[in-house]
């Protein structure tokens, strides 16, 4: 198996699936010559030609709309929104009728189509440039959110998600695109949509969360272990629409303790949903509140003051510690 | 060099048929009888049922829709000019159009009474569903041409959107991406001089709405979209040039909506009753069944004799809409919505099934336009 | 006192606020001459002019955008959103932008607007004009969100908007429009923005709602009085962003049980980011998981069956006396 | 009255000063020689800036950020026909005409080191923060020039993106809306042939941009963007016009961007450095030195000494930014939200508080362009 990095396992799943499947097209702007801001589409207009690989215009709603008149024409677009800020640009073509051909059509009409989007903060970007919108999507049903944390799953995640039937928004943590190596093997990988995966088990508490945040919590449940002998089970969401609640549930259940991460704002956020999952579903079992560390709710600061507003492992340590102590 | 002139543009307007029916010999195109008089039916059958529809809707039978009075021409002359392979991307005023494709009365019916139903197509029909959002299906028909263009297939597509559409910022994307990829697209602009109660002068500062094809690199031209010929034949030679591989074209269709922009709005509010006399003496319908007559191919009886067989034709429609009504289980809402219903989607449909609400009752919206 | 009902409340706030401050412009689609689709501009065209009193293209982006620079300019533009679902073409503009000026500019460009908009569902409306977005602008820091129940408090939290220094996005919900009838006073009257409202108080449960919802609510808790004896507290948030946490916590801490309702859909809605708090604040007080009774996960379904889709009275019952059970 | 013509319209190009500095005498603006030395003095800072920043930024010490080399006369050209009291909103490209407008280089400096602080300009400067936002700002001039008609005062608003602005939905949107209400704003595409590495003419397939004002029923014209007379003087008869009350105008500046999009972008993956130097030879800065030289106004000694001068001054700005920056509290970020922080948020500052991290250190960033 090969070392690779985020950047290059996408860029594999991508090369393969247009080998194996002639109606994958991809669309975005500077994704053709440029291979994208961050490379991810490197060399892919080289292989399949400019009617597979299309540099657009400066033109979100365009990319988003354009890419469900040729998923409903057959095609299965994966179209690349350059920063996942910008989607708000094209939140009415992707929310609003992406999301609901099938539904208004009972099924008739149908739109497999991935969007693609560097997201998240943490690398001096400019202003827009760091949003984590996830869970806006969860409040426009239809639409299915995938946010992988490490090369190999994001790799099956990506080739799963272009398999879909149904629009996937794949949102990609820039942190993380050169940030780590794992092996990813040539052979086909697939890894299912909607669940969680978890990658440290524990005793004592359940730390959750996905993308970019995965290895602070790594980082900090190793140091609880090491430093306060706290036992901690960290799960991945890895799809947080629609969310793998039985992996929480079960794992909740047995620690009795949770807290959960994410970048995004922390209102509305995903740490709000699986908190009110473990409310509904496993209340009695817990011995502490659910802490969440997150961003706060304000907008993302330029980057000068970004490494105060985003989480990081003393944030987290301090919140599995108080969770453990109360 | 210092100042100088480095383009130059025009935009054309094409009448064929006056307002007394005679055509432009000159102009003309040759359509065979059969295609005349299926072209009439069609008009009269998307009047007839906005007559029942508006009853309908005041009987509480059906919500608010959409009047299609006095714009039967301009997209049914349009759609003349496609193969049945080239798509159909309408607005929600493209009944003559639709039921010309082939689209049963059923499902309009359905649609506006609230029911996804309406929405469910069969594929070979080539036409895609109702848009609710102004301008957004614009985009949707530039990827169903892109598509064709990289299948190396000639079909194209047409898409149609009103005067008040051309302000949305997606009808613009639509056309500079179109224009940019010389996709096969035709855009259809039904400028019925309304965009609810906003007028087509204060929609746009631009004297043609056809002139803004200008902005993408490709030609415009105003039609009379009352004169199912001149739609005909603009549409003609725009999907020509799209087959060729010539790109997009943006027909104007100057047409007036002679009803309520929907049975909830007033006209009176924004607009002048003479102004409304105006239009009404340029009637499609009118004018065509003169053109008809002229040419000896049709009469005042078979009038009367078609009505009374279109209006059969939406009676049954209308019992079969209504029964799919009757039946229809508001709990498969959650059957649609992705082609695999996860597990908690599953938990809340069971959670939905204990208060399952038939909705017979129509209780009057509190919406007024 | 006169009887208004909610259209006549905002009307009569608009006109009075145009009257005291000049720098007050609206501007939307078809609320000139046509008073709004829902009649609450109703002769403010003729009141105060063209100049006052704008009608627009159909250009969402160009309503919020333009709102935005008026602001800029030191007017206070009052824009209306035909309906909320349209939102979302301007969310960019609404979300990144008029919500980010304070912040980017540490307080020296500020944009003082209001973006109203007829929301939520009941009316039988078509697709696309029953939607309830509100937990989608709780993850755009910057946005004050308002969403009134009934025609006083509407006409005050208006005027409250109104002279805000901050963007408002203030939701009216068209199904309460015409459908209730309350004293609301000619004289000035201003409630603030941010307190909740406990508009029925009562030991056993705690029933959190807003907008249209109140009223399933208020029958829901006279039932649950009448026929269960359960003696039910009902808040009324009136502001969803920012939340009154205090008012919730206090209430939960008195009765241990709470139902939360709203019509949006439940996953990272306004009630999972309330149970999130109740969970921080409170956990230890609750004798029961907090309920939710809220939309579905799924589109707003065409209206034939948004009555299955929509909360109501027997849900919320029937959720009150569950919660009472456990 | 079948095909008729209904509407014609043109689209003009205009250059005063050709790449050897010599100006058409009949087009010539007179310009007192001392706006002419401040142009020069301008354009010249702007560019020591963009070295500095080069440097800067290779040093960890600015962020990611977009050259303006070869650009640095197009926005100054059409910045010299406002007033004082006139907006400019700019695009991220501006900064010979924001410095002339009396911006500090200091604002500059800071926004792109990544602080908040850069945005903080007194008012009576009346430019608009710098935008991240493709085309998003011109909505916000044609606000801006609202307010200025419905205050009945006679200023204008100035708005400035590039050519793949042009493409996205909030150009049009603002271009038909100032159309639609006449409002006094002057839009200026500074069209340099990219975006970032999508050629002009992959960005749209109209001949020029500025004929997409046609679509909204104002006038367009071309210039040279390289040509500080030509802009200047399209702008002062757009911005005339716009004073007059007759609207708004489209400028498009024909420009280069010789420098990389930004300093994390690698030109050579998309254009040719044969291209590169055909627009090396119509350099705005050589070619306005020499229009001075030949008026006598301008010696090489003289250049020599304002280098200097300039090059003081960035080093103070940079010392003043740099210690603004060393200063900065990364907490106060939560007292700008909001007029007045609602309790629930300060609570969230307080448990920040215990986190704060000065970003001394800076990570050379993931993103390559
Ligand atoms: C994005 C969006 N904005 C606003 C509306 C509300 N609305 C429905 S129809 C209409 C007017 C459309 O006018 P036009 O495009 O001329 O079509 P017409 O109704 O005249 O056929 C508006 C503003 C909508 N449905 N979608
Ligand atoms: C809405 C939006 N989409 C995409 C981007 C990413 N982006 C930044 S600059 C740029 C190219 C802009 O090109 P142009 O308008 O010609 O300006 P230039 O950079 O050439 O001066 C793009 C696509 C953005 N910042 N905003
Ligand atoms: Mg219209
Ligand atoms: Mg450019």
């Amino acid at each position: 198996m090969a070392l690779r990095n985020l950047v290059q396992a996408l860029n594999l799943a991508l090369r393969q699936e247009m080998e194996k499947d002639d109606r994958i097209v991809l669309l975005g702007e500077d994704i053709g010559r440029q291979g994208g801001v961050f490379r991810v589409t490197e060399g892919l207009l080289d292989r399949f030609g400019p009617m597979r690989v299309l540099d657009t215009p400066v033109s979100e709603a365009g990319i988003v709309g354009t890419s469900i008149g040729l998923a409903l024409a057959g095609l299965r677009p994966v179209a690349e929104i350059q920063f996942s800020g910008f989607m708000f640009n094209a939140l009415h073509q992707l929310g609003l009728l992406a999301a609901r051909f099938r539904s208004r059509s009972r099924g008739t009409f149908q739109v497999p189509m991935v969007v693609r989007s560097p997201w998240g903060g943490g690398v001096r970007a400019l202003e827009l440039h760091n949003e984590s919108e996830e869970a806006v999507y969860a409040q426009l049903p239809g639409l299915k959110v995938v946010i992988p944390s490490r090369p190999r799953r994001a790799r099956a995640l990506l080739v799963a998600s272009i398999r879909d039937p149904d629009p996937v928004v794949f949102l990609e943590p820039k942190r993380v695109y050169r940030s780590i190596r794992e092996e990813v093997p040539d052979e086909e990988e697939i890894f299912p949509i909607g669940e969680a995966e978890i990658v440290r088990s524990g005793r004592h508490l359940t730390l959750i969360t996905y993308g970019s945040m995965l290895q602070d919590c790594l980082q900090a449940a190793e140091q609880a272990e090491r430093l306060h002998q706290i036992s901690v089970e960290v799960i991945d969401l890895l799809t947080v629409v629609p969310m793998d609640t039985a992996t929480i549930v079960r794992s909740v259940q047995k620690t009795g303790r949770c807290v959960v991460v994410h970048e995004a704002p922390r209102s509305c956020g995903i740490g709000a949903e699986i908190i009110a999952r473990i409310n509904e579903q496993c209340l009695f079992h817990l011995q502490a509140p659910v802490a969440r560390v997150t961003g706060y709710d304000i907008p993302y600061p330029f980057f000068a003051r970004e490494q105060s507003y985003l989480p990081n492992v003393a944030r987290i340590l301090d919140a599995i510690r108080r969770t453990l102590e109360s | 060099m210092p100042r100088k002139q480095v383009a130059q543009f025009t935009v054309e307007y094409l009448q064929i048929l006056d307002e007394n029916g005679v055509a432009d010999r000159a102009l003309e195109p040759s359509l065979p009888p059969a295609t005349l008089l299926q072209v009439h039916r069609m008009m009269v059958l998307a009047r007839l049922l906005d007559r029942r529809m508006t009853i309908l809707q005041q009987q509480g039978r059906l919500g608010t829709f959409p009047s299609v009075l006095g714009q039967e021409a301009a997209s049914l002359g349009c759609v003349l000019a496609l193969r049945p392979d080239d798509w159909i991307v309408p607005c929600y005023r493209e009944n003559s159009a639709l039921l010309y494709r082939g689209l049963p009365i059923k499902n309009i019916l359905l649609f506006w009474m609230g029911a996804e139903e309406g929405c469910v197509y069969s594929p070979e029909l080539r036409i895609l569903p109702i848009p609710i959002l102004i301008g957004s299906q614009t985009i949707h028909a530039v990827g169903l041409a892109l598509a064709a263009k990289i299948h190396q297939r000639d079909e194209v597509s047409m898409v149609f959107f009103g005067d008040g559409a051309t302000s949305e910022g997606d009808f613009h994307e639509a056309c500079n991406l179109a224009g940019v990829y010389q996709a096969p697209v035709i855009f259809v602009c039904i400028n019925n001089q309304y965009a609810i109660s906003v007028p087509r002068s204060q929609q746009s500062r631009s004297e043609t709405l056809a002139q803004k094809a200008i902005a993408y690199g490709f030609s415009g031209i105003v039609v009379d979209g009352n004169d199912v010929l001149a739609c005909y034949v603009a549409a003609r030679e725009a999907v020509e040039r799209a087959r060729r591989g010539q790109g997009p074209t943006l027909i104007e269709c100057l047409t007036y909506r002679l009803g309520p922009h929907t049975s909830a709005d007033d006209p009176r509010r924004y607009r002048e009753e003479a102004e409304r006399q105006v239009w009404e003496a340029r009637d499609p319908i009118k004018r065509w069944q003169a053109y008809l007559e002229r040419q000896g191919l049709w009469t005042a009886d078979q009038q009367a004799e078609l009505e009374r067989e279109l209006q059969a034709e939406i009676d049954q429609a209308v019992r079969l809409a209504e029964a799919e009504l009757a039946q229809l289980d508001p709990l498969d809402m959650f059957d649609y919505v992705y082609a695999e219903t996860p597990p908690d989607l599953l938990a809340q449909k069971r959670e939905a099934a204990e208060y399952v609400r038939p909705d017979a009752s129509v209780s009057t919206p509190a919406r007024r336009s």
